[in-house]
């Protein structure tokens, strides 16, 4: 009885953990405390779960769950301490997957000796169905952000297809409650179908939008263990993954609002590489990366030298005013900032000088070209707010381009590049800028005023 | 019909718990910077791992000698051991750049 | 009650007592206005502008016949002295204690006069105050001709031709006229440092953008009625050692600083003059009280040891138009204030009155 | 058992109207139809609890209940729809004390016959003690805010003597539950003592503290609403209780904070008279309202007309691009902004236009005093920054005054006047300025640019 | 101990809906602008008013003849409607001045 | 490779083409430098800072005789023509299409010269650009000299005697120098108006303040180069039409508008003229290419129906010390270009070579 009740306390911190951690999660400046948080209560959960009961359990089972979890966390830290940075989103979706196949096993291993309660059944095939559909889905998710499978594969009405196989499963799953067969073979027909739907819902998606894919399997995951804790009645996992599945789908909702995307798009199939690529000739000069103010405030508000370089947007945009606001922020939270004023940015001589000097920018802030160039190899971001050619690394490379030979801001050096501008349109040159597709470089379109307000604001909230 | 008013009798508690849960989960996410979208998925997704449980429930009402459903359950609880350590690890570290300054 | 507006006689002067607009408010206060030919016309005020604001328009000596108030910028003119008629009233600047010969002779008319100039320095009487208009516009043209004589630009300029660092103004003296010399240097992008006695003129000076540079002083140097008390000789040594490196450094230099009624400070030495830089250019507002540089000298732009020193009595009038109209407001003001129901209202209990009266009736009052 | 059915889904629906309320309570532009939504949902569950049960009930409790329930609401809706907006707190106070004699109604009526149940008896005394300290103390502070009890008494060592009445409350509370003897007597001595601790509780308390225990007993009646949920296991009033006793302990704590005081310091008893009064002799010239930088938002967002009027103050703070970003952001919101210009603000003249013209603000903007001194009595708010004697009424209205006869600018003839300054220092005239005393006059203390920005980012949020 | 362990048993869903229910009722609060203060107190005080579903249960298990019960669990209802009424219309009042401007 | 530095000769010159600064620069980079005695004098570079940057003073005469390079300002004074020895390189503004009389004569000296006005407007030429250094100087200028000529402030100030409404001021020609000339005009605190022919201009006043008028043309008046195309009649009269109403209100007008190697356009007459306020100045900085107001004069200013018309032909030396600067960083990007490894590299392929060689080795290229 004791053990029982030591068993829910547990259980009940563990579900406050998890929501405390998730709240934590939320701001950047308790994230990782929060994660901490979170990952104490599942060990109290796990430990709770392998010794609070009132069974006499064999050795051999209690040997073989802590071989099995020695394996688990091996593994699982190795490849997670192991993998660089840039691969941490296919390694998400690698542990998603894992996940769900976690409960699509579980879901086969109870359903013999459940077919007399449809409630149980019905739950056991929730798990495994979604489960499944969680973990192939998953795996092809990774696959595809691992380069195993780079081109979305697309089988002429796909969509079409997807249904069918999705309503086959469905009506197998209704048969299999209602008629609760004893032989399993129907649920392993069920756990086949469902592994093949994930596996199409996925493939003919695009690398782009796989970020949203990946958190949609997630909530999905999340339910699969929700359904397993009503299988159990087990309060830790029913808590933990309706929250996972609530907010997942919050979360999901959120990142195609990030992406411009919206939510219908990315239900009924129109995923797609949406890439943004510059000019009518698209696609062969690489990709460019948009990014949101809030990603632009992060970069800039966790850096320790920033340089600004202004150019005739800034003028155009009239934006002289939230640029100081900005910098002076930025400095107040222990930033360098700087600004390297290009001798031609803008369209007369010393423009830049009027503007930021009508703004009330410290004189001592403006460095010139000569003397800013060796700089940037040491500067965390470089925001570049409406300046084009001035940055165009054809002046230092490309003999045919008619800006060649004009000095540059060597803004390459830097670890990290955030362009402010409207489009991909051309500066005054009229030449396209390859600047925008570095790897290094993020766009943030838009008014420049507009944006660095917007980034003010988001770095206030921080 | 007459099922569905009992399944509610039955579990009106669950059913405040799974709405309260839900109302908790969207509440959470609502004002996150776009930035924590990522980290924010992973740590959900290690919290997901809490399926674990289930596996080793599984593992611990098996008949000892039951090899194929004790083999099935073993990978049941590595495949789940691997959401919970690897998620709360990726995430610790996709986490370190946000580490405040000096 | 009828206003006579005469033309300025005085070399370089360009103002005008009243202009069209505010004879029009005389007349809308049921004044009568008459004006000489052409008073306005070098500050760009054309006599049908006057006539169309209803101002008569006649010769010098008609004017003198039927105005009841003579309103000038300067004090008379020699020429002017004979129209005088007993009773009238005379208003405009006067510097009774500079000028006793002429106090004599216009007492000798049995006139009352008040001076303009004197009108103190309290809030009610701020709006009459023609010292601080006149002194607003001399700074702002005191920086334009600066910034005319110098051969460099204010701000700085990054081009593709190299940059330009932008110029250094140094100004002495946070009053009126130093006050809106910071701001319009600051506003043409220079970077501007500047200094005086008062110390609560620091945070003022900062305000509009200014690097105060603070003398510490044991003597207690402090303001009465707005205006600063005279320095210490102590003061004047410390200031210029604190002040020198600056000083070195400028490349434009007004100064401003007078204590009222005393001949003005002398700040910088021929000795500094040669340590400054060459092509820098020094604008002594100053000049007329004496100057606050040592050779600089009235109406004159000298050259020496590489720097231009330009002394200036008039700047006022160089900004005719401006001037003309706010010294024109303040005279409405004052008039206004003096005549209550078309009858002169001399109340010598009044700070005002008491301060400006110079001649009442043909007795001198102040000289 | 199908009316159970319904009654449950009936209450889950009240839940979430009252989370979803409360939620849209949180934000101006969804708190009215928020405060709509938890009403709804409060109606579906009264009449779901009238109708839905298997009893058989006597007609006259049916006529009594619906008796009750229209002298409620007409008594109710008269209070609330006639009351001036200014007596708006008293009013919820009172309403609050309502709903606690409620929950200690219900305490003493249900004792008798659950004497055999620890459990209930312990979630009656609970709710009884709680209800009535809630209904007291709230009916002292109505009386209080009412003006029919105007002082804070304080009896000597009033802080141990209410200690001990709280002490000698909950011991006897313990052996009720305990003991559960038949006799209610003890209930009654229970409920008198509750009912004198919240009359001590809330006796010595000043009036401008008064808000933060409205809030707080307001939270108590919400826990004695829960407790009563526990005792019928009503799952409506166990969540709307527990809601609003969380939500408002949160809520108090959120007031203290606003109004720069500790939680603590409310707790301990420490509350008091705090009402800012200037210069040393203090008290004589009234009393001066300070108000948070997100009240002054709020007033300039929900304004027609705003006329701003720079001072000294503005030149010495440099908040001349702050105060133009501000004035951007209210015209984008509808609001028509001008500023005053009066001719000797500052120290110099033609200083505001300087500052001004810097900041870029329009020149069609500004407006000089002649032209703008009629236009205050249509203006729903002056922001006053950093000015003082040129709007100091002491010019028109006092002879012996430095200033008197100087001309300026009629700022009390709008609705309302917020003034940003530092302190209640002088200007520079050096003289004491009765327009911070004027009723409508608040005061946001501190730098002007700080402020400036501060009511940017609340306005922002809203 | 044993009391307290079986409550827990007993009562283990109840508990997490106060849990749950605390933890909304903080996370929609933390981010209320001051000047919503009044309004948003205004607002729970009606929604409390729920307790006078407590007073209609007292008169619907009342005895037809409790003669003095019944008079008080009428004024409780009268009181418990005074309340919610009050409070909801009160808080309406003071909301109409956030009405968006045309 | 030696570099010889000219004193300037033309009157009212103050510029010079090396700077001690640039001197040192190139000496940095291989080169030896003479110059003559006081060449940089006017824009108060002494000798002794010349000779700091290690710079040898001599005589004119040692510096043709020593010199490969001969820089200047100005094209080679009569006086200085003798002095050429053959094979010398000579590069400063030549103007060779306005000056065929002394091509010729240089020609005839078998030397090489390169014109620095011939730089093409091409972004790696953008620091060798002498036109775009010299007139953003020229458009500040423009500016000081208006304001100073002007009896009026240019800010708006409401003080206790009165508003001021602030001065508007109007710019055709929204090129490099009027460009400069809005943003210190603006500064000042003017109301700036602005209007140019390219409609991409438009975009370019507003960036920094002013208001922009567009005239609507049928007419492809597209720009070339960074040059504008010449205005056809059509244009001109709606462009009257248009400008007009902000003429007759403007204080201050400054003309930039030019294409490049044609007239200047008539963009202001008499009859225009007449209507416009009294006391308001006009500031001309085409007068030499013949003037975009009717009645200006090179160097002279007229006063006719009230308004002062000021034409100025060589603003860039009023600011001396910064225009030499400038002409030097110039000078030195060109020089540089020109010269690799202490050789002559004269690559008649390269835009900029085939745009400023002149003379090549006696043989005329273009005039
Ligand atoms: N300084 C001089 O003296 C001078 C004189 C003449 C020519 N130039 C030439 O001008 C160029 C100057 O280079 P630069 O880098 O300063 O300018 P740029 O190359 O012309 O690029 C300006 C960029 O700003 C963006 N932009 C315009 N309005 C914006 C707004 N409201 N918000 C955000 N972005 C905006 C435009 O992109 P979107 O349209 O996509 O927004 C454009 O690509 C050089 O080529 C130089 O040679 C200079
Ligand atoms: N314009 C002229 O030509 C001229 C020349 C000389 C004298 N004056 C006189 O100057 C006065 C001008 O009136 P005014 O109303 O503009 O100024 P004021 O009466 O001097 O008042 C300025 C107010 O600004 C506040 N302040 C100062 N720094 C601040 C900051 N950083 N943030 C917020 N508030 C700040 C001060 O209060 P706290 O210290 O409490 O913050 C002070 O009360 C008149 O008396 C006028 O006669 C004018
Ligand atoms: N040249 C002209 O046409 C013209 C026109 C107007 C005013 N002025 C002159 O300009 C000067 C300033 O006028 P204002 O109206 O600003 O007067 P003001 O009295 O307002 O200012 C004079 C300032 O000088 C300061 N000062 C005094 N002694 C000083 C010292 N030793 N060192 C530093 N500062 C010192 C004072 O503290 C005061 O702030 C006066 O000399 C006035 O006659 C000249
Ligand atoms: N006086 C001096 O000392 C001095 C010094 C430098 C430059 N300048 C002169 O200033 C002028 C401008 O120089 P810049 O470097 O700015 O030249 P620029 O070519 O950059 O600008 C000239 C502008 O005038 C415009 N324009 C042409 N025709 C027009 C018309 N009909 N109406 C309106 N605009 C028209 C062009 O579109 C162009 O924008 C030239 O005449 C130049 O010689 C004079």
């Amino acid at each position: 009885m004791d053990t029982h009740a030591i068993l829910n306390i547990a259980y009940l911190i563990a579900a406050v953990t998890f929501m405390t951690g998730m709240k934590m999660l939320g701001s950047p400046k308790t994230a990782r405390r929060g994660n901490q948080i979170a990952a104490v209560g599942m060990t109290i959960a796990i430990l709770a779960t392998i010794f609070l009961h009132d069974k006499q359990i064999d050795p051999l089972i209690y040997i073989l769950i802590f071989a099995a979890i020695a394996v688990g966390t091996f593994i699982g830290w190795y490849i997670a301490v192991k993998v660089e940075m840039t691969k941490m989103p296919e390694l998400v979706s690698f542990f998603n997957g894992m996940g769900g196949a976690t409960a699509a096993l579980i879901g086969l291993l109870e359903y013999t000796h459940n077919t007399d309660s449809a409630y149980k059944i019905a739950m056991i095939v929730a798990g495994l169905l979604i489960g499944s559909v969680s973990f192939s889905g998953s795996m092809i998710a990774w696959a595809k952000l691992n380069g195993s499978m780079r081109k979305p594969i697309r089988l002429p009405n796909y969509n079409i297809f997807n249904l069918i196989i999705l309503i086959a499963a469905l009506a197998l799953a209704v048969f299999i409650v209602v008629q609760r067969p004893e032989s399993p073979i129907y649920l392993y027909a069920l756990f086949a179908l469902a592994l093949l739907y994930g596996v199409m819902f996925v493939i003919p998606i695009g690398g782009a939008d796989m970020p949203v894919v990946i958190s949609l399997l997630n909530s999905f995951t999340g339910l699969a263990a929700a359904f397993g804790g009503f299988l159990y009645d087990n309060m830790a996992m029913l808590t933990g993954g309706v929250l996972v599945g609530s907010a997942g789908t919050i979360l999901t909702i959120a990142m195609t609002k990030a992406m411009n995307r919206s939510l219908t798009n990315v239900i009924f199939g129109a995923f797609g590489d949406t890439d943004l690529t510059g000019g009518e000739d698209g696609g062969t000069k690489g990709t460019v990366k948009s990014v949101t103010p809030s990603d632009a405030g992060i970069l800039l508000n966790y850096a320790n030298n920033v340089i600004i370089v202004p150019g005739y947007g800034l003028a155009v945009a009239q934006a002289q005013h939230a640029i100081h606001e900005l910098e002076e922020l930025l400095e107040k939270k222990g930033v360098n900032v700087k600004y390297a004023i290009h001798p031609v940015a803008g369209r007369m001589p010393g423009h830049m000088n009027v503007l930021l000097a009508e703004a009330n920018v410290d004189y001592d802030k403006l460095v010139d070209m000569d003397d800013i160039n060796p700089q940037f190899k040491n500067t965390d971001v470089v925001l570049v707010v409406g300046a084009n050619d001035v940055v165009n690394p054809a002046a230092k490379k490309n003999p045919a381009s008619p800006i060649y030979g004009m000095p540059i801001l060597d803004v390459e050096d830097a670890k990290n590049i955030i362009v402010l501008k409207r489009s991909m349109k051309p500066g005054y040159a009229g030449i396209d800028n390859e600047l925008f597709y570095n790897p290094k470089t993020s766009m943030l379109f838009g008014d420049a005023k507009d944006s660095i307000t917007k980034i003010i604001n988001e770095i206030k909230n921080m | 019909m007459e099922g569905f008013f009992d399944f509610i009798n039955n579990n009106i508690e669950m059913i405040y718990i799974v709405v309260l849960m839900i109302f908790v989960g969207i509440e959470l996410i609502s004002h996150v910077p776009a930035v924590l979208h990522t980290p924010l998925m992973s740590g959900a997704n290690a919290i997901h791992g809490v399926v674990i449980i289930g596996a080793i429930l599984v593992m611990l009402h098996m008949e000892p000698d039951n090899y194929a459903g004790l083999a099935i359950g073993f990978i049941a609880v590595v495949l789940g051991t691997l959401n919970v350590v690897g998620g709360f690890v990726v995430t610790d570290r996709m986490l370190e750049m946000f580490k405040t300054k000096k | 009650m009828k206003i006579g507006i005469i033309k300025e006689l005085r070399p370089g002067e360009k103002r005008v007592a009243v202009t069209p607009q505010v004879a029009k408010d005389f007349i809308a206060r049921g004044f009568e206005v008459v004006a000489e030919h052409h008073a306005g016309l070098d500050s760009h005020f054309q006599d049908k502008d006057y006539e169309e604001a209803g101002v008569k328009i006649t010769d010098k000596a008609s004017v003198f016949r039927e105005a009841d108030i003579i309103v000038k910028v300067n004090p008379p003119a020699e020429d002017d002295l004979p129209y005088f008629r007993e009773g009238q009233i005379f208003i405009g600047l006067l510097f009774p204690y500079n000028n006793t010969e002429l106090i004599k002779q216009m007492a000798e008319k049995k006139i009352t006069a008040f001076a303009m100039e004197l009108i103190p320095r309290i809030s009610r009487a701020q709006n009459m105050d023609v010292l601080s208009s006149q002194s607003n516009l001399a700074g702002y043209k005191a920086v334009i001709i600066g910034a005319d004589a110098l051969e460099k630009i204010f701000p700085l300029m990054m081009t593709a031709a190299g940059t330009i660092r932008p110029a250094r103004v140094l100004i002495y003296g946070v009053g009126v006229a130093g006050l809106q010399a910071i701001a319009t240097a600051k506003r043409l992008g220079a970077v501007v440092e500047a200094t005086d006695i008062r110390p609560e003129t620091k945070e003022e000076a900062e305000s509009l953008g200014a690097k105060f540079l603070q003398v510490e002083a044991d003597t207690k140097d402090v303001s009465e009625g707005g205006y600063a008390k005279e320095a210490s000789e102590e003061f004047l040594r410390k200031q210029r050692e604190l002040v020198d490196n600056s000083l070195f450094q400028a490349d434009l230099v007004i100064t401003t600083a007078l204590v009222m009624g005393r001949k003005a400070p002398r700040l910088i030495t021929e000795e500094q003059i040669k340590q400054m830089k060459h092509g820098a250019v020094i604008v002594d507002m100053a000049v007329e009280q004496g100057g606050n540089v040592e050779l600089s000298q009235p109406d004159k732009i000298i050259e020496k040891h590489g720097v231009k020193i330009i002394g200036k009595t008039n700047l006022p009038s160089l900004l005719a138009v401006n001037a003309s109209e706010l010294y024109a407001k303040n005279m409405f003001n004052f008039v206004t204030f003096l005549v209550k129901d078309g009858q002169l209202n001399i109340d010598k209990e009044d700070e005002i009155i008491e301060g400006t009266l110079v001649i009442e009736n043909g007795n001198i009052l102040k000289s």
